[in-house]
Order: C-alpha cells, then sequence, then structure tokens
C-alpha cells in the first residue's frame, strides 16, 4: 500500500481534516479514481494546481505516473518561479 | 511652428532629422534616425541606459532635448565598434560576460569608453565611481567591472 | 556503448568528461547586444505604426462612475481609445489550471480596470495616436469620475475588523468553517511535519521574534514593451520582451477572446524580468487598439508606470520561533508569514511556507501562510518567489539561536543541515542535495576567516529554491553545410542561448560556433513553458540534449544508408559517424552526411517534445561583510562570498553572473530598496532616482564558488541556478548588521534612517 | 491644450547674448522655461508637470558658459557643467567644496550638464551645490528686463521650487570671492546609497584661520533641513575664535541641530535629518580644517 498524503487545506474540505492514507493504486490516474471515490470531488480541487510528489520526485503536471507498492506519494501545491 | 531642422554630426557622419521641441535626443536617435542601440530604461537621467557622447562629453540622451543636438558632435554605441572590429570594451564585455540581458550594455561600453579616454589606468573605485549612474539589474557588476578594468589595461598595452 | 542501446535511446552521460561543456564560450547574442543592434522590447516597429499610452488611477481605491473619451477623440492625430468596456467579460472562476493557478478574471481585470480601480497607477483607458507626444495630450484629456474609497495599503489595514473590503467575490479559502463574508484574506495556507508541541517539549533553548520586510521591484532596466498588429484577415501579430512568447499568446488570447491560432507572439530580447515579465500589461491593450485604430499601436511604459503597475513581490511579516537541544540540533520550527498579495489574491505566501525551513533536518515543523489584499499593485514573480522574506526571517533566527547556543552560526547549520533523505517542509524527501558542501565551501572560503575592524560585522546565511521543470520543446536541425540550428521557445534572458548551445555541441560533437540557438516564435516552435522558475537550462536544456541525440539518430540512419550498412554498425563519436566493424569506410562528418541529405530522404533534424522532470533542489550559502557608520546609519558591504550548488555548471561565467546578480539585489532588498506610500496610497517612489537599487559604487567583487552536485535529473547534472542566489543576501546582510552594532535588525530595507533610529534605541 | 484642435507646441529659442535672452523671456507667449543642463527640466517636461510655451537655451550665451577670474575671485557662468568646473585646476584649488556640492549632483551623465544656475534655480531644498556656494558667501549675477542685478545666493531660493527671481529673470553668473591664505572649505551629504541620490542632509562649511589657527570666519550651510538651504550663523560663530576643538565643534553642530527645520518624508525623517545634520557639520569642518591647513 502506498501512503498518501494530502494538502492541508484539501484534507480539511474532503477527508475529515485526516491528511495521511493508504492505497493501492499502480498508477496516479488510477490513485484518482481511488480518491475520487472516498472522497468524492477531490479530484476537481486536486487538479487545480496541485502537484505530486512521488518520493523524491515532484511532478508538477501529472497523469499516469507510477506508483510503487511501498511509494510515499504527496499532493502539495505547484510550484512557480520568477 | 513647423518641426525644427537639426544638422548634427553622428558617429563621424553628417546627420539630419526633424524634431519638435519637446523630443529629446534619445527620442531622436531612436525614432527618427532608427538608432535603437542607445535605450531607454528611465527617461530621467537615473539608469543611463542612453548614455551618448554629446561634444565629447558623456551624458544621458534622454536628458538632451533633440534640437539642442543642432550643430553638434554625437557619439553613439552604433560608432564604438569600427565596421565588423570591435571596441576592445565590447570584447571584454564578452569575454567576462559581463552581461546577461544586455540592455544596459550599450550605456555601459560607451560611459566606460568614456572613462578610459579620459583615465587609461583607472583603479576600481574610480571604474565604479564613473559608472555609478549606469544601472545593471543582472550582474552585480562584478563582471562589468572586471571587463572594464581589463580592457583597460589592454588598451595600455599591459 | 552496446549497439543496441545506441539507437533511439537517451545516451547515458554519467561519469563523462565533457569536451565542452563546462567552457567559458562566447555567447551567440553577444555581438549584437555589445553593439547596440540587438532588439529589445521597444526598438520594433512596423509601417503605418502608432503610439498609444495608458490612462491611470491616481487612487489606490476607487469606484469609476464615467469615464468620458470625447475631448480626446477630438484630438487631431488620435486614432483610437480604449476601456475596460472594449474587452469581453471573463468568468470570475475562470482560472488557468497548469503550473501555477491564473485568475484569467484577476488578469484581465489588472490588464484594464473594469468597475472598481485598485491601486495607484491601475489602467483605466488608453489612446493611440499618430505620436507619442499627442498620446500622451489625449491622455490627459479623457476624464475619469472617481469615486474615492478608503484604500488598505498594509496587511495589517486589511485585516481591521471594519476594513473596505476590496472584492465583493473574496472569500478566505483554506479555512473550516468556510467565511459567509468576504473579505481581505484571500487564503490561509499550512504545512506540518511531525508534532509542533512535543518537538518545543524537547527544546532548551528558544528563539522567538517577528521580522518585517516591504514591497520591493524586480527593477529590470527595460520597461515593458510591445507592439500589436492585425491583419485584414484578423490575425493578431505581438511583437514584444517577456519572459515567454507562449505565455503572451496565451494571455491575449484569453483577455481579448481570440482564438491561440489566430495570436502569434514574436519574442524581442528580454532587458530583465526576474518574474516580472511573466505577466503581460500592456499587450491586450495594444491589441484591442489596433483594432479598433486599424494600425498597429505601440506601447512602452515610462519607469512610473513600471513601477506603479508591475512587479512587485510582496511585502510581509514572518513571525519565527526555533527550539533546539543544549547541543545545538533544532527540534522544532514555527513560522506564521502574512504577505501582501496585492490588488488581486495570489501572494507567494506558500512558497515561503515550503522553502522557509528548507536547509534544515527539522523534524518538527509548523509554517503558516497568510494571503491578504491590500491595494497595491498586484505581486508578480520576482525570483524565487515569496523565499527571501521566509529566509530572512529564519535564517536571522538561526543566527539568533547560535548566539543563544554560543554556538558559530556556520557549526549550527551543518549540525542541522539537510542531506539526501530528509523530508522537506512540504513533505517530500530530498533526493542528492549539496547544501553541506556549501557550508563546507563557506567555512574554507577565504573571506569566512578573515579578521574584521572596529564597526564591522559578519553575516552568514542559506537558502533553497526547488527549480521547476517543464514543457519544453526543442529543434535541432541540420543545415546542408552541416552547421546546426537549435530552436527554442524560451526567451534567453541571462545568456541561455549559450547553454543551449553547448549542449547541443556536446552531444552532436562539433565545435559550439558551429551551432547557431534560436529563440522561435510562436509559429515555428511547439508549445515551451515560460522562462521561470530556474528552468530554462534544466528542462529546454535536456529538450535540446534529447532533440540532438535525435538528430544524431538521423545522422546516424543516413550513414547507414550511404555506407549500405545497418544502422547498428554506425556509431556516434566526436561529431562523426563511424562504421564499427569494418574499416573499409572513412568516417563520415556531420558535413558530409549533410551533403547527401537529399539522396538520403531529406532534411535532417531531431525533436524533442518533453515535459521536465527531476528538477534538482538548489541551495546556497552567502557570507556578507559590513561597515555601519555609527553616527549615520550608513551600510557598507565590504566583501561578499555567494556559494551555491549549481549541479553542474554549463556556462561557468554566467553561472557565477546568475550568483552575483542575485546576490546584489538581495543586498538592495536587504539595505535600501522598498516601496514608499503616502497615507492614502499613492506611491511617492516612481523612479529609479528613489527606488534605490544598487548602483556599482555600493559594492564590493562578489566573489562566487560553485559547488557541483550532480542532479541526477538531468543528462549532464544540472541544476536551476537562477533563482537560489536571491534567498540568502537579505539575512547575510541583516546578520552582518546586527553583528556590527550589537543589537538584532529584524525590519528590512536596513536604510540609514531605520538603522539609526535602531542604533540610538529608539 | 487646445481640445478639438492640436496639441499645444513648444516654441524654441537660442539666444547669443544676455540681451537676446531676456528679450526672448519677456516675449514668451505663455509660460517660459529657461534651459541650462536641462537635467531637472527635461524630466518634468516628460513627466507633464510642466509644459511650456516656450523653452529659452542659455547655453550658446559666452557669459553663461564662461569661467574667469574677477578681482582674485572667480566669476562662473551659471551654465558651465560639473564636468566643465572640475577640469578648472585653479577653482578646485580655491573652493574644493563648491565643487564637492556641484560634482555630487547625480552621475557622470549628469556632470556633463548639471550647472550651478540650473542646479539652485530648480528650488530643492537639497540641492546639493547650493550649500556650498552659500557657504562660500557666492553671489550671483540677474539679468532681467530691468537690467541686472547681484544677489546673495542665499537669497535666490524662496522655498521649495520657488525662487525669488522675477518674471523674465535669470542667473547669468555666480561671483566666489578671493580666498585669504588660510582658507578650506568641504561639503558632505548623507545619501542611502553611495552615488545616484538626492540629499537627505547636506552641509557645507567654509573657514578662514589666521596664522596661528584659529578661526577667523565661518560660514555653515545645510542642505535639506529646511524648505531652502540655510545658513546657519550661529554655527559659524561657534567656531569663529577656536581652534576647532571637540567644544567648539559641538557647540556647531548643536547650533546645527537647533537650525534645522526639516520635513518627515520618502527620503528621511525630521529626528534622522537633524541628528545627521549636525554629524555631517562635524565632518566637513574637520575636512574644511585640514584643507585649510594644507
Amino acid at each position: 500500500m502506498a501512503k498518501v498524503v494530502l494538502p492541508l487545506e484539501v484534507a480539511r474540505t474532503f477527508a475529515a481534516g485526516e491528511t495521511e492514507h493508504e492505497f493501492a493504486a499502480r498508477d496516479v490516474r488510477e490513485l484518482m479514481r481511488q480518491l475520487e471515490q472516498r472522497f468524492p470531488g477531490i479530484r476537481a480541487r486536486l487538479e487545480r494546481g496541485i502537484a505530486v510528489a512521488i518520493d523524491t520526485e515532484i511532478y508538477q503536471d501529472w497523469f499516469v505516473e507510477p506508483i510503487g507498492p511501498d511509494s510515499e506519494v504527496r499532493f502539495l501545491p505547484a510550484i512557480e518561479g520568477g | 511652428m513647423a518641426k525644427h531642422h537639426v544638422s548634427t554630426t553622428i558617429n563621424g557622419d553628417p546627420a539630419e532629422f526633424l524634431c519638435d521641441t519637446q523630443q529629446t535626443l534619445l527620442d531622436c536617435l531612436r525614432d527618427e534616425l532608427q538608432m535603437t542601440g542607445s535605450k531607454e530604461g528611465c527617461a530621467s537621467g537615473d539608469c543611463g541606459a542612453c548614455s551618448v557622447m554629446l561634444n565629447g562629453r558623456l551624458v544621458c540622451a534622454c536628458l538632451v532635448l533633440g534640437v539642442e543636438a543642432d550643430g553638434a558632435t554625437i557619439d553613439t554605441i552604433e560608432g564604438v565598434a569600427q565596421g565588423d572590429e570591435l571596441h576592445p570594451l565590447q570584447k571584454h564585455f564578452l569575454d567576462e560576460a559581463a552581461l546577461q540581458c544586455g540592455v544596459c550594455t550599450p550605456g555601459f561600453i560607451v560611459a566606460a569608453k568614456a572613462l578610459l579616454e579620459e583615465n587609461p589606468d583607472p583603479t576600481e573605485t574610480e571604474v565604479r565611481y564613473w559608472l555609478a549612474g549606469n544601472l545593471c539589474r543582472c550582474t552585480g557588476y562584478d563582471k562589468i567591472i572586471r571587463a572594464v578594468m581589463n580592457a583597460a589595461a589592454e588598451m595600455r598595452g599591459a | 556503448m552496446g549497439n543496441e542501446e545506441n539507437v533511439g535511446k537517451i545516451i547515458d552521460y554519467s561519469g563523462r568528461q565533457f569536451k565542452q561543456i563546462g567552457t567559458r564560450v562566447v555567447r551567440p547574442d553577444g555581438v549584437e547586444k555589445v553593439t547596440g543592434k540587438a532588439n529589445f522590447g521597444a526598438d520594433f516597429k512596423a509601417n503605418g505604426m502608432i503610439y498609444a499610452r495608458t490612462v491611470r488611477s491616481p487612487h489606490a481605491h476607487a469606484k469609476i462612475k464615467k469615464i468620458n473619451v470625447d475631448k480626446a477623440l477630438k484630438l487631431k492625430g488620435v486614432k483610437a481609445v480604449v476601456t475596460g468596456a472594449d474587452f469581453p467579460e471573463i468568468d470570475v472562476n475562470d482560472k488557468a489550471v497548469g503550473e501555477v493557478v491564473v485568475s484569467y478574471y484577476d488578469m484581465a481585470h489588472n490588464t484594464i480596470a473594469r468597475d472598481k480601480v485598485y491601486y495607484d497607477g491601475h489602467v483605466v483607458a488608453a489612446v493611440a495616436a499618430t505620436s507619442a507626444d499627442i498620446a500622451e495630450q489625449a491622455a490627459r484629456l479623457i476624464e475619469v469620475e472617481y469615486e474615492v474609497l478608503k484604500p488598505v495599503m498594509t496587511a495589517e489595514a486589511a485585516l481591521k475588523k471594519n476594513a473596505p473590503v476590496l472584492h465583493k467575490h473574496l472569500f478566505t479559502q483554506g479555512v473550516e468553517p468556510k467565511p459567509d463574508k468576504p473579505s481581505n484574506l484571500a487564503a490561509r495556507s499550512q504545512f506540518k511535519l511531525g508534532d509542533i508541541e512535543a518537538g518545543f517539549g524537547q527544546a532548551d533553548v528558544v528563539v522567538e521574534r517577528t521580522y518585517t520586510t516591504q514591497t520591493v521591484h524586480q527593477g529590470y532596466i527595460e520597461p515593458h514593451a510591445c507592439v500589436a498588429s492585425i491583419t485584414a484577415d484578423g490575425m493578431v501579430n505581438v511583437w514584444c520582451s517577456s519572459q515567454g512568447q507562449f505565455m503572451v499568446r496565451a494571455y491575449v488570447a484569453k483577455i481579448c477572446g481570440i482564438e491561440i491560432s489566430k495570436v502569434k507572439v514574436t519574442p524581442a530580447e528580454i532587458g530583465g524580468g526576474f518574474g516580472g515579465k511573466t505577466v503581460i500589461y500592456l499587450e491586450p491593450l495594444a491589441v484591442a487598439l489596433a483594432k479598433k485604430a486599424g494600425r498597429p499601436v505601440k506601447m512602452v511604459m515610462t519607469r512610473d508606470e513600471v513601477l506603479r503597475a508591475t512587479g512587485p513581490t510582496s511585502g510581509g511579516s514572518a513571525r519565527v520561533k526555533l527550539g533546539a537541544k543544549r547541543d545545538g540540533t533544532i527540534v522544532a520550527g514555527d513560522m506564521e508569514l502574512t504577505y501582501e498579495a496585492g490588488a488581486y489574491p495570489g501572494s507567494p505566501v506558500m512558497l515561503g511556507c515550503m522553502t522557509g525551513f528548507a536547509p534544515y533536518d527539522i523534524k518538527n515543523i509548523n509554517a503558516v501562510g497568510w494571503d491578504v489584499v491590500v491595494n497595491r499593485p498586484k505581486a508578480a514573480a520576482y525570483r524565487a518567489p515569496g523565499a527571501p522574506v521566509a529566509a530572512f526571517a529564519v535564517e536571522s533566527a538561526v543566527d539568533e539561536l547560535a548566539e543563544q547556543l554560543g554556538m558559530d552560526p556556520l557549526e549550527l547549520r551543518l549540525k542541522n543541515a539537510a542531506v539526501e533523505g530528509t523530508q522537506a517542509p512540504y513533505g517530500v524527501k530530498f533526493g542528492p542535495i549539496g547544501y553541506k558542501e556549501t557550508l563546507e565551501a563557506a567555512k574554507n572560503s577565504p573571506q569566512w576567516k578573515a579578521p574584521l575592524g572596529p564597526n564591522q560585522g559578519r553575516g552568514i546565511a542559506s537558502g533553497f529554491w526547488f527549480n521547476i521543470g517543464g514543457t519544453s520543446s526543442a529543434e535541432v536541425m541540420v543545415n546542408e553545410d552541416g552547421t546546426v540550428i537549435v530552436a527554442t521557445g524560451n526567451p534567453d534572458i541571462g545568456g541561455s542561448r549559450a547553454s543551449m548551445a553547448l549542449m547541443a555541441a556536446e552531444v552532436l560533437g562539433i565545435p559550439y560556433e558551429r551551432i547557431k540557438p534560436l529563440v522561435a516564435d510562436t509559429e515555428s516552435v511547439p508549445y515551451s513553458m515560460l522562462t521561470g522558475g530556474s528552468r530554462v537550462t534544466f528542462a529546454t536544456g535536456k529538450a535540446v540534449i534529447e532533440a540532438a541525440q535525435d538528430a544524431v539518430n538521423d545522422l546516424r540512419r543516413r550513414a547507414a544508408k550511404i555506407w549500405d550498412v545497418d544502422l547498428e554498425q554506425v556509431e556516434w563519436q566526436d561529431g562523426q559517424a563511424v562504421c564499427i566493424e569494418s574499416d573499409k569506410h572513412k568516417p563520415l562528418t556531420i558535413a558530409n552526411i549533410a551533403a547527401k541529405a537529399d539522396k538520403t530522404g531529406g532534411a535532417i533534424s531531431g525533436k524533442a517534445n518533453i515535459n521536465a522532470t527531476g528538477a534538482g533542489p538548489g541551495f546556497g550559502t552567502h557570507i556578507c561583510d559590513v561597515e555601519v557608520d555609527p553616527e549615520t546609519g550608513h551600510v557598507t558591504v565590504l566583501r561578499y562570498t555567494a556559494i551555491q550548488d549549481v549541479g553542474k555548471a554549463i556556462h561557468p561565467s554566467y553561472v557565477e553572473g546568475q550568483l552575483q546578480g542575485g546576490a546584489v539585489q538581495g543586498i538592495g532588498w536587504a539595505l535600501n530598496e522598498e516601496y514608499v506610500y503616502s497615507d492614502d496610497g499613492r506611491l511617492l517612489n516612481t523612479g529609479f532616482l528613489d527606488y534605490r537599487i544598487p548602483v556599482a559604487s555600493d559594492l564590493p567583487m562578489i566573489d562566487t564558488v560553485l559547488v557541483e552536485v550532480p542532479n541526477p535529473g538531468h543528462p549532464f547534472g544540472v541544476r536551476g541556478v537562477g533563482e537560489t542566489p536571491i534567498v540568502p543576501p537579505l539575512a547575510a546582510v541583516a546578520n552582518a548588521v546586527s553583528h556590527a552594532i550589537g543589537k538584532r535588525c529584524a525590519d528590512l530595507p536596513l536604510s540609514p534612517v531605520r538603522l539609526l533610529s535602531i542604533i540610538d534605541g529608539k | 491644450m487646445s481640445f478639438g484642435g492640436n496639441v499645444s507646441e513648444i516654441q524654441f529659442a537660442t539666444p547669443q547674448t544676455v540681451k537676446e535672452a531676456v528679450k526672448c523671456l519677456a516675449g514668451a507667449k505663455g509660460r517660459a522655461k529657461v534651459l541650462a543642463g536641462g537635467t531637472d527640466l527635461l524630466v518634468q517636461l516628460r513627466a507633464g508637470m510642466v509644459r511650456p510655451a516656450l523653452i529659452v537655451d542659455i547655453k550658446h550665451i559666452p557669459e553663461l558658459s564662461a569661467v574667469k577670474r574677477e578681482d582674485g575671485g572667480f566669476r562662473v557662468g551659471a551654465a558651465v557643467s560639473g564636468a566643465e568646473l572640475g577640469a578648472n585646476k585653479a577653482f578646485r584649488k580655491a573652493w574644493p567644496g563648491v565643487l564637492e556640492g556641484l560634482e555630487l549632483i547625480g552621475s557622470t551623465q549628469i556632470q556633463g550638464r548639471a550647472s550651478l544656475g540650473g542646479n539652485l534655480c530648480n528650488g530643492s531644498p537639497a540641492a546639493d551645490s547650493v550649500p556650498g556656494l552659500i557657504a562660500a558667501g557666492a553671489t550671483c549675477k540677474i539679468a532681467g528686463p530691468k537690467g541686472t542685478r547681484e544677489a546673495k545666493v542665499e537669497d535666490v531660493v524662496a522655498g521649495p521650487g520657488k525662487t525669488t527671481l522675477k518674471p523674465g529673470e535669470f542667473v547669468v553668473s555666480f561671483f566666489l570671492p578671493k580666498r585669504p591664505k588660510h582658507a578650506g572649505d568641504a561639503y558632505l551629504r548623507m545619501i542611502p546609497r553611495t552615488e545616484m541620490d538626492i540629499a537627505v542632509v547636506g552641509a557645507a562649511v567654509s573657514l578662514e584661520f589666521d596664522a596661528k589657527g584659529v578661526c577667523t570666519d565661518a560660514r555653515v550651510s545645510l542642505g535639506a533641513v529646511a524648505p531652502k538651504a540655510l545658513l546657519v550663523k550661529a554655527a559659524g560663530k561657534a567656531l569663529v575664535g577656536s581652534k576647532l576643538d571637540d567644544d567648539a565643534l559641538e557647540a556647531m553642530a548643536a547650533a546645527c541641530r537647533a537650525a534645522c527645520n526639516p520635513i518627515d518624508d520618502k527620503r528621511g525623517t525630521i529626528e534622522y535629518r537633524t541628528k545627521v545634520a549636525g554629524v555631517l557639520a562635524k565632518r566637513a569642518a574637520r575636512i574644511a580644517l585640514e584643507r585649510a591647513q594644507a
């Protein structure tokens, strides 16, 4: 099971404030389906300016990035720059 | 009143243009003579991007009226290289990477050239104070100062 | 290298000795720039072009009751006037979903006000005429009737109970329960690691203080400028300087309500941006005026307009609390940031929360950020947006903590330094990073060991920036004579053409001089994300490398055809195709192969369209020595060293230049730059005379140390370098000044006036 | 501005003599502005702060552009640029403090244009060259429709942006008197950067000493601490009769602080300006002393 960490604000709105969850998903697309099932409406929120970090790698534009069985998946704000 | 007819010498060549009183020399160079090497960064003499020589003195073209150029001698960035032969300052700016965005570069080269004509062996402090009216936001000035010092050394034959 | 891996695969460059990467070549666009021939934003002309000027609000906060343009239109030479009513209304929820959330509604209203103005300098109308002077005079004839409202100029004022509310539709995001009334508090964000209470419970020493900074501007020397023209069949052409031609295209299309295919943007050379040109201001106005006038329209901002209405970055306050054990282990970090977003939501406060503690391995972190709207220009990105203010607070706190612990501030940083595997404040674990290496380099630097005189002080501070990747495209075209064009879609803001050409040269094995890098218009290369986030050398560089490899594969295919051998028998070595397993074929140079391109299948090229991931974070450490005049409060920067992990320096001179330039911008931020507003919200320092960016005589040489810990996410080990250098200097300077005067300086800028009052204890 | 018509035009004149210039100014249909170095006027024009009917360029008048010896002192044309005056070695030797003030106006580029006349007539309380001139006891020659007159420099400026010049009058030249043997002057200003700023405080001191090193005359002038540059007579008095010992200097500084009547603005506070006026006056006095002893 991959550990999935939601941003605090998103967790407050959709997951009763609980940021850490466990999912068994092969990739981000599947994870999104499962997240939406568990927390209806969360997907649309996560698609707005949220990046995905899988272990040490940050994906600003995520879609089907693979998730390992022991991966830590974190949703975090997308990063801009100067 | 019609526009002023201004006859002047720019980079050694005779030049003429028409202008209104309120047009600055910088406006005239850029808009009437299509010489856009001198840049406008502030129009108030605070940034030096429009540095030119007027009768042998370093000035900001944004603080000179175009009509004042009548009968004057003007030297601009466009006249610094001789054909395709770059001035030592230009070469050293390239070698030292003394430019990043490059918009302040023409002003720096014109101003530095004026310095080296007056003082061929300036100290670092002298270079910094002479160029204090030329703003650069990219480089932190370090490489610019080095380029000027190196060009000075080369020009002195050192 | 085995044959099979060599076919259509990424070449592994690890451990490779570079031939051209790391050399200090002359930049390809250099001669144009030192001779004044390069064309910047304001240098473009079109046939029949007319000139436009804006009408801007003198009020910080007002309702627009009426705009009368009749007198202006009657002036001879005036060709068109536009107001907010000439632009399509955009839904308040229309936001771009991508790397950054962009509210098109806010952007459109920031470009030209509709019913309300939100800051001094907000555009209310624009007028085009046959000369700049006529346009200027016409602008003065446009009568705007305002109902002046009370402005809120600071976060503190904006959050007061009965403060005037800027936006009726603005409800605080990120709080529960959802507010039922609009306010000036746009959003709350929070990042947590561990248990903050428990963390402080373990602490032997705690320091806590609130730090403040003022609004500052990017201060690029080139004002915003553009020319827009519209063809008879409605095609829009925009020529302008920006940090991204595709960004301009997207925003113009959106704000003007035009399909993207009908907008072409040609990038000019850009005279500095630092993030401030990642948004647009003039282009939609020029397009609308050009449409009305039927003539190309040129718009160039004055410096006054640049300072009043573009940029800046947020001023803000930062409360930081750090707890450490007696041995120096930092066990808890608490931070509360309040940033002023300007007229519309979107300060970089969240990035401040994410970055402030990033250099340290702290198990218990709580960082809360408040995004507050005020009647100042909408903040735009500025070099490591959000990070410098947070770092100023944290790095000052670390300095104070070192004092309290009786530890050397460098040793305290070394003890707590983040390393590979450390969990960043935003939760992600770092890959290979070189922060510790920058501290070691600082320790070994001549400056760190040099003695100090009376009234002098030394400060050290570190900083972090994420660096980003993103979508980039590149095309590598082999010409008939074997020279090469490398086209990308990213404006060259500080020498990136040189790094693109160097990377392509390295892959192709041909001399750098034979490669011409091209910054292409929006119709000549596929989409690329803008130049920003320290991404170009990393992400676009990666695209160039892949495109060059693609071209190499094409060249190998042609060689195989010429020799009539299998592709597997052709290897690419030092710019030549070599036939292995047979010496009957003499190696073919790129020129040899190019000469036969027509016979072997047409033009030879390579391309890559990528969304680059794997951007390696950047860490830097700066040392600053100052001398303070105790009677006047004047600070002289005596010596400065900037050290940074740069991954791999493609062109070391330009990497050093990034460190030096960032350090000096940070010095300006720390010492003398600030927006000064009157009580009624008018900006008082609207020129370079009183918005005091550092001048040459203010500074010493800026020494640099490039630490190279390769980033595994890039074939050559590149990390972005542009933004990190502005993060440490605020605290490096403030710590130095604090030590020089023996008092903690927590409010920037440390201008003589402020510093003297600190020295005198007032 | 005539709306429904053309934008108003600005006329331009280049008189060759003082007389012609007076005539030009008198004949202007609307507001006339005198152009010397233009470093203030062009900024105001561009910002739309002024749109005169006529601009009179006085640089073609020989008297305005000349530096001459007169009565053992100097007569300096009002339009002589900082770069030109700086090249005059005799002037630099006699009045280094006056030159310091002029040379601190802006950058090298500004020095190619900025003049004593322009700096004075712009009427800024912070004008860098004015305290030095006042401390020097300089006078200026003013030409106008009623002929020429001589005025003390401290009497020319009335307040921020305002002068006592009557309509049609302009400054032709400055006179700096002969220097006795043991004399020196100095100007210091406080700016946040090292260059390119407007003075937050400026202080000029001109001193004369007898052969024994006792101060016989002292004039102290402060800039940017009042609506116009001040001649602080009490500060001068505090030095006369002393050898510039610490007590005399502190008494002078106290007189300077007492004379300050500054404002809080974007460049400084009342408190800061007042304190630093004393600091700079002391430092300038020490430099002037050194120069007098040299």
